[in-house]
């Protein structure tokens, strides 16, 4: 009775983008991106790089207890957000997506801001770490720490969608490592059973701190899993800039059409140790960091449109000095602004109706006489 | 569990509904007037929940407003904090309140911590509902009394009510409240416990706030839940047989606690004893114990006593145990006639 | 670019096992089960079925507060217990599992005793609701209430004989429901990752209390979620006992030879409502129910070993009427057992060098003098 | 989180320890002692975990007995307990305290009532460490104190040392003991304390077990973790700067709590302050107050008093709140000072 029953069998092992870089300005042409929004992409791309080479200055002049990075990133980020509607979609990024935040319109200032912790950082009011994004006027869903629970939260924002009848996408971004989570499961179960419009983005840098893609999972692509919730799943180069574009964007369309969820794995590299806490080269192989510094997005970008006559070298000098002056004068921002006041502590722990401040004060309450 | 899931109707008089009855119609009252009220759990729709708190909600309401989630608790709470993100008011059913562990980095992390965490830019309007307590052969997993647990969190309210008027009231409030609600329903008050609820009328009882079950002026006596009940029966019996007057508080918010009420009532009576079915180690009651240590002190006339479920992990099955754990009128009025004579 | 990433699709629709009666015989000679094996799973079945029964009696008669049925699930039950070894192996059921705990030894007074609550009940001394099984004697671990948190024990136990580089495969059941919780997902991820000798075995019974398969998964066959973990995974008819047999046996075999985990996924019937608080006519069609009931696997089972040859009409009357003796026997046993002691209600809390019994009263500990 | 990561060998004198190195000692000893010892988690393996508490241990015994575990806590746990059913004796690490909550269903469902719903057949063995607490700009969530939740719970044990020596002795205590234990480790204390371990000398010290960390006679103070510290460093100031004399007790176990040593020491001085950084409402400090409140009534000379973090969500990052959040030695002594003029 062999026949009687299905061996499920993995997927072909996927094939990542290789370097077609001769087919890939057709490629982008045919996704329709025009030359503004390449450009466009560009600068998000440089600003956040820019921006996160200035918190590791911070952090080792001793201004910024700890920094996360999205170095290696940018490529996979500024992609999958160009590929949505700013104005209506829903944005749930995790803490390496710094590209996505600023691409969306956080600003170097705020980023400053927070990494100091000073007033006016505007994901927490300097209550969070750093990155740790969230905005409602970005439409930027808030994250906490606790790696993958954002996934559930993503697909509740699509049900909403769905109930009021609205157009909208929700995109979340989660690592590798957050796939081994219980919710990411659950997310993208619940997701499929009610078709909702949510595109699951896992960023595929193959480690999770120090933990390596193979004792994380037993499968090359995680996009595999897709098939386990009957939706369609992509593995996509995550430097790729115009591929994570087209792969978005089609998922974007299907979502709104009704379709349902999209699963899409981009290969990323982590060009940083896991955060200023931890040193990689503890546990890479040296050979492997170099090896993908060499295949950086961010350069690998610029050449891109360099050869396609979308910048010129002087636009990009331009560029960088604009972003530099910008992010020099942010810097001195941030570092002149005050923290926030230290009762500021007992704030927003309820909305209305909920116990005044004070109440929520840890000190003796007893009537016990003298100053408190 | 007999009697657990299939239930007869249960016979009321005019302006009467039972405890689920009550709970019932918050939420057909809530869905009614606002759209953005939804309702997901496992087996609410169809089956109309197992306890039939939400029987007739899906035929009114649509199973877009009534879900039937996968049988994942993060999932559904976690998924009701993203549609609360996005403007909806879900109310999110745990089938058992010892099942909604799955879900307590959701809650703790997450729900608790999003208005704080975002310095109020971002706030989780939504309810979650959960039969919770003993006395119904439901065992070590349908038994189990959680709201400690969550009254350690800043961030969520845990409403439990004790009577039909307040399971209404509060859940209203607790469906209109901008910040995460826990709401614990007694599983075997559902249909023990009647008791007039207005018809038709919209009203709300105010969440943070105790009543006074019982007024009385020698004692306070502390509970919430069914307990409450056990608590008015010992004083009645107090009062008929010892001549001795006490006074029951029923929390109905277990947190944040309404601390003027307790220190009012303690302060008044002298002494104090606190009731709850949960684990006495950091129950509720622990709480409540300390808040009078500390701000009772020149007011006391005995020491702060506590009666509560031992400390082991839950009720077991078997029927003498199941006795065993839970407190009743009986040792309630033990530990009363004990402290009186303190 | 299209070549330039895979899209991973849902494998071929898994087959189930259809009535090919008459290769049947040929496939159980083939699985190597003998005669005397067969009259022994054959057994199993029945007393499972006819103890579970006997519950319902009990309940209706209001002597049991609540019973939760195997009735329809047995053939899966006792195929896959078949296949192991139950003097290395390790079971961990769940409370669907009568079949699997009958095979491995529990008696019908030890069943009766635990539905009424009475003491020397062996699972939890009447702690636990009924079908809450375990037995360290029978290497059946034991089981709470909370849906699929078992997976995980499973891979541990298999973690463990794995370290200590013992030959033991360990089988944990669980429900199509219970595959949505995350433990189902970190079990699968954790025990692929490190190759460990465990067999997932899904009973799939299309319903989850109330909740139709169409509303815990956007798939038709949950085994297709192996391949997203790298691992073989089958779907096979769970009224067809053989095959179940020779799958499980499969799989314990490749986990013995060190080739890692297995998922099975059995087709089964829920012929009862899902426990006795509940009435299944409210949610699913007659149709189906009586659909189902026809295709009952211990009559099926019956049929084909009668047709076999490996019984008579004789046998299996001789056999009902000593299941029915030893049943009728253990309902007395159980209902002249006493209960528990009220105040074992303090014990087994801790172990050795943890606090004393006493120490865990709720009762008031002021020293208030009078009687307690 | 400076220096949460990356840090340089610390320098201790002969038969001195860091809190940190403490605690790998006693995992080396023990797995070095017992095959059935092993250690998973995440990042556990090659960096040697995120503070280095794990660092070597994998080159000593192996990628099997030293596991670098998927990012997934319920699986860490959950795996575990299946191990420990199995003949294992795992210690789980969580990469920080707040990180928990996802495999409390694990830990409160099942770890913690294996033994008792197997009416004693099966039980865990097993240790599930953690870094808790906060002072290093972990922010919300790399600051939590959650030892409350647990500490609630019938069938856990719940052990957070102050000291080198109690972080060895409890922790071989904790691997060696029958049921499952939280073990929580103060991460500012881990390299900010030093003290006395005794080389190469097997000793434990017993779990349940309260140290007077300085013997007094007005006042009790009831602390755990860094708090002792503070603590200690207050009652100095106290005696020094008026005469005053306090006893400090390091809690060492929050589950369960020491009540003869807490009723001694309260019943003794007749005034009592309970310090930790945990959420105010229902940290482990409510249960001490409650039971000194009903227990040591006629032995008070004052109302216990609670000084605790506030009940805020967490410990936010920026420097000013952080310190807000945080009771310190100032705050602590300036209690010390009101209890004491009551
Ligand atoms: C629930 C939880 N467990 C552990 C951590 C600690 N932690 C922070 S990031 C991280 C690794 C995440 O890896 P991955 O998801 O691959 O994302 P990446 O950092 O590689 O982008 C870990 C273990 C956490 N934040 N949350
Ligand atoms: C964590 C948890 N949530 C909810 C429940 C309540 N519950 C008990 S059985 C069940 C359905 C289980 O369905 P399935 O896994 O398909 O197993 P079946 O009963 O169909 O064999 C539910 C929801 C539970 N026991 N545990
Ligand atoms: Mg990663
Ligand atoms: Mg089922």
């Amino acid at each position: 009775m062999a026949e009687a029953k299905t061996r499920v069998r993995e997927a072909e092992p996927a094939v990542t983008s290789k370097a077609l870089d001769g087919a890939r300005r057709r490629a982008a042409a045919a996704g329709g991106v025009d030359e503004a929004t390449q450009r466009a992409m560009y600068r998000a791309m440089l600003m956040a790089r820019m921006t996160d080479e200035r918190c590791w200055l911070l952090n080792r002049g001793g201004k910024a207890p700890f920094v996360i990075s999205c170095q290696g990133q940018e490529g996979a980020q500024v992609g999958s957000v160009f590929a949505l509607d700013r104005e209506q979609d829903w944005f749930v990024p995790y803490y390496r997506d710094l590209a996505v935040v600023m691409a969306l319109g956080m600003t170097p200032e705020d980023i400053f801001k927070s990494v100091m912790g000073r007033a006016g950082e505007p994901n927490s009011g300097a209550r969070q770490m750093p990155s740790h994004f969230g905005s409602r006027k970005l439409r930027i869903v808030s994250q906490g720490s606790s790696v993958a629970t954002q996934c559930l939260h993503a697909v509740g924002t699509a049900l909403a969608s769905k109930i009021r009848g609205e157009k909208a996408v929700s995109i979340c971004y989660v690592g590798e490592g957050g796939t081994s989570q219980g919710d990411f499961h659950e997310a993208l179960n619940f997701a499929s059973v009610h078709r909702l419009p949510v595109i699951m983005f896992v960023e595929n840098n193959q480690y999770a701190i120090s933990v390596p893609q193979d004792l994380q999972m037993a499968v090359q692509d995680v996009a595999i899993r897709a098939a386990g919730y009957g939706i369609p799943g992509f593995v996509v180069d995550g430097q790729d800039v115009f591929e994570v574009h087209r792969l978005t964007s089609d998922a974007a369309a299907r979502a709104r059409a009704g379709e349902g969820p999209t699963l899409i794995e981009a290969k990323t590299h982590r060009l940083t140790s896991h955060s200023s806490d931890d040193d990689q080269r503890v546990y890479r192989p040296a050979e492997e960091i170099k090896q993908e510094a060499s295949e950086d997005a961010v350069p690998r970008f610029r050449n891109q449109l360099l050869k396609a006559g979308v910048i010129t070298e002087e636009d990009d000098k331009a560029l960088r000095a604009e972003l530099l002056a910008e992010i020099d004068a942010a810097t001195e921002a941030a570092e002149n602004a005050p923290y926030p006041a230290p009762e500021e502590t007992l704030l927003h722990v309820y909305g209305e109706g909920g116990p005044e401040p004070d109440e929520l004060r840890g000190d003796p309450r007893a009537d016990l006489g003298g100053e408190a | 569990m007999a009697g657990l899931g299939t239930h007869k109707t249960v016979e009321t008089s005019a302006g009467q509904m039972t405890y689920i009855q009550a709970i019932q119609s918050a939420m057909r009252d809530e869905m009614e007037r606002d759209e953005s009220v939804i309702l997901m759990g496992e087996d609410v729709g169809a089956k109309g929940g197992v306890f039939k708190a939400t029987e007739g909600l899906q035929v009114l309401y649509g199973d877009t407003r009534v879900i039937d989630t996968p049988l994942a608790e993060s999932a559904i709470v976690g998924v009701a904090i993203g549609a609360a993100l996005n403007g909806m008011r879900p109310i999110a059913e745990i089938q058992f309140a010892d099942f909604i562990h799955p879900a307590f980095n959701q809650i703790v992390s997450e729900a608790a911590k999003m208005r704080y965490r975002t310095n109020g830019d971002w706030s989780v309007p939504m309810v979650i509902r959960a039969p919770f307590g003993g006395g119904v052969h439901g065992a070590l997993y349908h038994s189990q009394s959680v709201e400690a647990f969550f009254a350690h969190v800043p961030g969520l309210k845990v409403v439990i009510p004790s009577t039909p008027y307040d399971a209404k009231g509060l859940l209203i409030s607790a469906i209109r409240d901008p910040d995460p609600v826990l709401f614990f329903e007694h599983k075997k008050a559902y249909r023990l416990v009647k008791g007039e609820v207005p018809e038709g009328e919209n009203y709300s009882v105010p969440i943070g706030r105790a009543r006074v079950a019982r007024q009385g002026k020698d004692m306070s006596v502390f509970a919430y839940g069914l307990m409450v009940h056990y608590c008015v029966a010992a004083a009645e019996q107090m009062a008929a047989e010892d001549g001795y007057s006490v006074e029951v508080i029923d929390l109905r918010t277990v947190k944040p606690l309404d601390r003027p009420a307790i220190l009012e009532s303690a302060r008044k009576t002298g002494k104090s004893l606190v009731v709850y079915e949960a684990n006495r180690t950091l129950g509720v009651g622990a709480e409540v114990a300390a808040i009078i240590a500390e701000e009772c002190f020149e007011y006391l006339d005995g020491p702060v006593v506590r009666l509560a479920g031992p400390d082991v992990p839950a009720m077991p099955f078997s029927p003498p145990m199941e006795e065993f754990f839970l407190p009743d009128t009986k040792r309630i009025l033990s530990a009363m006639r004990r402290l009186a004579a303190y």
